[in-house]
């Protein structure tokens, strides 16, 4: 099974995003963000970083890269993918998610284990939670506040489409506390939180936390599952 | 029209007056200029020799005195490259090497707090890159003026966002640092940064401009008025013109350039395309060209109109000495030039042929068809002038050490004083901050803030990996720079032990006054011996570093502040010594001893605004052996004691994981949990009988158990660690939120 | 040298929490006669010949604003020469 | 109602790598014409009573712009009603 990483100019979390496909038992493949090939993977990851720098807004340049030009038909039709923080933002700027991330209330950028429930297990890339369960991921980010309009985040929580939420207080001052959100059709999933850095004891969160690699191995069951 | 004064000019009129009193040059540095060239320098001649000669780039007050750190040096096999690099690289296994420095950044970050601090992160981490490495990490190490005067806000949230701002950009973790408040900073923050990075052994780069006809390649950014050191001082020289766009501009950092940079780098590197390599840092193209082409004995002829610009309107003298961030210099055989330029190309960074490499030592630089500079290289890189400056113990020493801590009056109420100082600037908790930054990104940090020492892998299959920690006491420096430049590196070497690493090279940073006055001068000489004497006590080398003067306001200078970098091995990071207490039940016990030393404390700098005395007594003997048993015994937790004793000690150990404990003093219950005697470690473990025998002669004194949820000391308070909790984490979000 | 301009503000349903910092901050400094700060981006565009108005829409509606939470307006910066000042 | 707005540019001769980023991304939108982009701030200050161009001009000094690198401009806005529009 191979789960493709893609690699812009300004990504940074990539590698570890290839190591947790890695320890979930994928193949990791690198993708260039200006070739336009998937090559036959069967994930994506779009990881966290700064895509192009991200000076003028996060992921507004990046979703304009060739290769996110495959990922966003890929996706549509039915290809796993996950967008991690700078990912979250880039699937939020190509439109494959609703609504936006802005600078956090508080205007720092801020690093810390946070608490988050899993509310949707029926996407690709959770469905090796179980409903409610309580996780801890790191929250690393200066532009990650969740922000849609009533009708939309309305609309996400009559669907179940919230699939993450802060617990214990609020990081960023994202709306209803979400952490991350699926596509109708739950192949693609958006966090701000990284589930990457939470894939070894060793480095994971304070304690030993492996929280995220659950991520990784869901999908890796769901391919297997289809295949 | 302005006329370029080029070489031909020069020789013409070689006596024409050039403005070198405003460029900073002495009377007789300037007839040595004269003298080396056969005539009068150029415009653009004269600005190379003042940037190359200032204090920073020759090192001119220092250089006398931090030979000793060379000849000090024990011999290491380790060493790959050492001072006079851009950075020392240290083996640490067969095939890899690490490389490691710590540079300051101070004045530009007092004038533009952000850019200041992120263009020192982004300076740094190009020095590591210059040497073959990956830069795997940066630290900060930072001095700020009082927590409440009015503008330390500013200072604290500019520097604190440029140090995050670039570094989490650029994807590298943080791993630790310090945070010191203190009035003599006020007018002169402190902003250091450290970079670490790693190379395969075979693939260490040199500066060396080697092989005749091989190509000078600039990379990077465009060129711009930016700079604030050698330019500004060159801008003030005015030449008859002082017009607006001709003044300096503040250096403004941009990470992304520099990510392509490192990796475009990076790629060259391992296609082995090139031939020398050095980033350009403050003193721009005028320290790359003259250095690479002097370390390689040769010549070189460059071609400045080709060098490309953000302000077209860029004059010669401007172009070489303009300070523009995220560029490097890179010397290329012909053969290759195309390959470097397509993997510029594909990482989307400039690349731009600008010279080649000549025979004989002439370094000829032109600007459309006008030789504008004509001179040997070596002349502006090797041969500036060395001063050994007049140096005076400062007149108020003695009294100021006579004026001893352990005099002053001691509190009664224990409990309240704890609070208070674990609340105070410096001893507080500096989530605040290191929350700002990134330490997950590379996924290789196994302990970062608030442990004593960073520590990351470097490889996931061996656990292989390297410990940093970084240290200054500029109050204990003040009272005795001889010692107080060895307790900050007995303090850096001992918070490396903990982890259980093996404590191999020194890098360090000194931060002093002007040099030109003799009692600043004085300090700087015993803080030098000090530090030079300890390494070669401890048997470990200086592998680089970096030396900062000029840091007062008005007449009064900075307390004496040497920052110590120590790296250490780790030869297997999952068994790494934590420095939380762990669970409920082990035995906590204090490895050293404990005297009665309170001067230059946080006690008594807090309680008293004291400061007098002596500074603790360092036995380097007893570190190394200390170390040794931190590496041999079985511990749950080790955590170094250092400044606010005890007390500082057991409430960071309780409050990492939230477990309590409960312990018993013997003696002074004050002097117990406030003094700062070095060369103690707090551990715990489950067996304290192994511990005793693995301790050999290192005192050990059993001070009770873990668990609960207070902070018990039998006999005298407890405090329940939620309030511990609040004290200790609230300062410094109230005061810069 | 034609320069068109694009203003670039957050709707005003969103909150913009560094206007809100601006102006929580304005009392401190003695002013309090301002009721409220929002605060976006001003992107000038230089074009190599004729300012083109509609590509910079093009380009603002693409790129420099994301029209979930910012909306734009473009116009000609009436002349270029306007020496801006520090004053 | 009454707007003042606060333009805060970088100065010239000081690098813009926001405005960089994006010139450099323009032809990848297959825009060509485009030479420069230079990035800046906008603020619109709300005042209570009459727009008081000193007050505001005293703020951007103060607050608004780092004068060290940025340089403003303070102009009223021509009318407040001007619907900003999403095209
Ligand atoms: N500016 C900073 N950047 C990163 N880490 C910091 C900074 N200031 C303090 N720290 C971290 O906070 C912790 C406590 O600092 P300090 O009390 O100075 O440690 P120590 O006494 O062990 O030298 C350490 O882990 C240190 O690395
Ligand atoms: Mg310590």
């Amino acid at each position: 099974m191979k789960i493709g990483v893609v690699t812009f100019p300004g990504s940074l979390d990539d590698g570890d995003a290839r190591r947790a496909a890695r320890l979930a038992g994928a193949e990791a493949v690198q993708l260039w963000h200006a070739d336009s090939s998937l090559h036959d993977v069967d994930a994506v990851v779009l990881p966290g970083g700064f895509s192009y720098g991200d000076y003028l807004r996060c992921g507004a340049i990046a979703r304009f890269s060739p290769v996110m030009e495959s990922v966003i038909d890929a996706a549509r039709g039915g290809l796993p993918v996950l967008g991690i923080c700078n990912g979250f933002q880039v699937l939020c700027e190509a439109h494959l998610l609703p609504g936006a991330l802005l600078r956090n209330a508080h205007m720092h950028f801020r690093n810390r284990d946070w608490k988050l429930k899993v509310e949707s297990t029926s996407t690709a890339w959770t469905s090796g939670y179980t409903e409610s369960q309580e996780i801890v991921i790191p929250v690393k980010n200066g532009e990650g506040r969740y922000t849609a309009d009533e009708k939309t985040l309305d609309m996400l929580e009559a669907e179940g489409r919230v699939v993450f939420r802060y617990l214990d207080g609020n990081p960023n001052g994202s709306q209803r506390e979400i952490a991350g959100i699926r596509n109708e059709a739950g192949n693609v999933v958006g966090l701000m939180p990284h589930p990457e850095h939470a894939v070894e004891a060793l480095t994971g969160p304070f304690g030993g936390g492996t929280d995220g690699l659950a991520m990784f191995t869901s999908v890796l069951s769901n391919l297997g599952a289809k295949a | 029209m302005t006329t370029i004064d080029t070489v031909e000019l020069a020789e013409k009129n070689p006596d024409e007056e050039q403005p070198y009193a405003e460029l900073g040059l002495q009377a007789d540095e300037y007839e040595r200029i004269k003298e080396i060239l056969g005539r009068r320098p150029t415009q653009s001649e004269l600005a190379m020799y003042s940037i190359m000669w200032s204090e920073h780039c020759s090192y001119k007050s220092s250089k006398v005195h931090l030979r000793q750190f060379g000849e000090k040096a024990p011999k290491s096999d380790r060493m790959l490259a050492g001072i006079g690099e851009n950075a020392g690289v240290v083996r640490v296994s067969d095939t890899l090497a690490v490389t490691f420095k710590v540079e300051s950044h101070n004045h530009p970050s007092f004038v533009e707090p952000y850019q200041g601090a992120a263009t020192g992160v982004g300076g740094i981490v190009r020095d590591i890159l210059a040497m073959g490495a990956r830069p795997i990490a940066v630290m900060d190490q930072l001095r700020f003026g009082a927590v409440d005067h009015p503008d330390t806000t500013r200072v604290v949230n500019g520097v604190v966002q440029g140090v995050g701002g670039y570094g989490n950009c650029l994807g590298l973790p943080n791993i630790g640092g310090e945070t010191v408040f203190d009035p003599c900073y006020q007018g002169n923050p402190l902003v250091n940064a450290l970079s670490v990075g790693v190379l395969p052994v075979d693939r260490l780069q040199n500066k060396a401009a080697a092989g005749v006809g091989n190509v000078v390649i600039l990379m990077g950014a465009k060129t711009g008025r930016d700079g604030i050191g050698g330019v500004s001082v060159l801008a003030s020289a005015t030449f008859e013109e002082g017009s607006e766009d001709s003044r300096p501009a503040v250096q403004v950092g941009d990470p992304f350039t520099e990510k392509l940079l490192i990796e475009s780098c990076l790629e060259l590197y391992d296609a082995g395309l090139v031939v020398g390599i050095q980033d350009l840092g403050g003193a721009g193209l005028t320290c790359a060209l003259s250095e690479t082409s002097s370390a390689a004995g040769l010549g070189m002829r460059a071609y400045l109109e080709r060098v490309p610009l953000r302000e077209p309107s860029m004059l010669p003298h401007e172009i070489l000495a303009s300070e523009s961030q995220e560029r490097m210099l890179l010397i290329v055989s012909p053969e290759n030039v195309e390959a470097v330029l397509a993997v510029c190309e594909k990482w989307g960074v400039l690349g731009t042929a600008i010279g080649e490499v000549t025979e004989g030592e002439r370094l000829v630089i032109s600007w459309n068809e006008h030789v504008v500079v004509d001179c040997p290289p070596g002349s502006l890189a090797d041969d500036g002038p060395v001063y050994a400056r007049p140096l005076r113990e400062p007149a108020d020493l003695i009294l100021l050490q006579a004026d001893r801590a352990e005099t002053l009056p001691r509190p009664s109420d224990l409990r309240a004083t704890l609070l208070t100082l674990v609340a105070s600037p410096n001893l507080c908790d500096k989530g605040w901050i290191t929350e700002q930054y990134d330490r997950y990104v590379l996924g290789n940090t196994v302990l970062a803030q608030p442990e004593d020492a960073g520590l990351v892998r470097l490889d996931e299959e061996s656990n292989l990996g390297i410990a940093i920690a970084t240290d200054g006491n500029g109050r204990y420096t003040r009272l005795n720079p001889y010692e107080g430049a060895r307790a900050s590196l007995a303090e850096a070497y001992r918070n490396v032990a903990v982890t259980g690493a093996e404590p191999i090279a020194v890098s360090d940073c000194l931060n002093f006054g002007s040099p030109e006055d003799p009692a600043v001068m004085w300090q700087f000489a015993e803080a030098v011996r000090g530090l030079a004497d300890g390494c070669q006590e401890l048997g470990i080398p200086v592998t680089g570093g970096n030396v900062s003067f000029y840091n007062q306001t008005g007449t009064v200078a900075i307390n004496p502040t040497p920052v110590v970098a120590v790296l250490g091995i780790h030869e297997d990071v999952t068994t790494r010594t934590p420095m939380g207490f762990a669970e409920a039940g082990h035995t906590i016990a204090l490895l050293g001893e404990t005297r009665e030393e309170l001067s230059g404390s946080e006690w008594a700098w807090v309680e008293h605004g004291h400061l007098g005395g002596q500074p603790p007594k360092i036995d380097l003997g007893h570190e190394k052996k200390l170390a040794d048993v931190l590496r041999a015994a079985d511990l749950v937790s080790a955590h170094d004691l250092s400044d606010g004793g005890l007390a500082q000690a057991l409430t960071e150990s309780v409050l990492r994981r939230g477990i309590g404990a409960t312990v018993t003093l013997t003696g002074d219950a004050f002097v117990a949990l406030f003094s700062e005697s070095a060369g103690r470690v707090l551990v715990t473990v489950k067996d304290v009988d192994a511990l005793r025998a693995a301790a050999g002669d290192i005192p050990v004194t059993v001070l009770g158990t873990t668990g609960g949820d207070k902070l018990t000391v039998e006999g005298q308070f407890e405090i329940p660690l939620t309030e511990l909790a609040e004290a200790h984490q609230g300062t410094l979000g109230k005061l810069y939120g | 040298m034609a320069r068109v301009v694009v203003d670039v503000m957050l709707k005003p349903e969103i909150l913009d929490p560094q206007g809100q910092a601006v102006a929580n901050a304005l009392p401190r400094l003695g002013v309090t006669e301002v009721s409220s700060v929002r605060i976006g981006k001003r992107i000038e565009l230089e074009f190599t010949g004729e300012p083109d108005l509609d590509k910079a829409r093009e380009i603002a509606d693409k790129l420099l604003a994301n029209t979930v939470i910012e909306s734009f307006e473009v116009r000609l910066e009436e002349s270029a020469d306007t020496a801006r000042t520090a004053q």
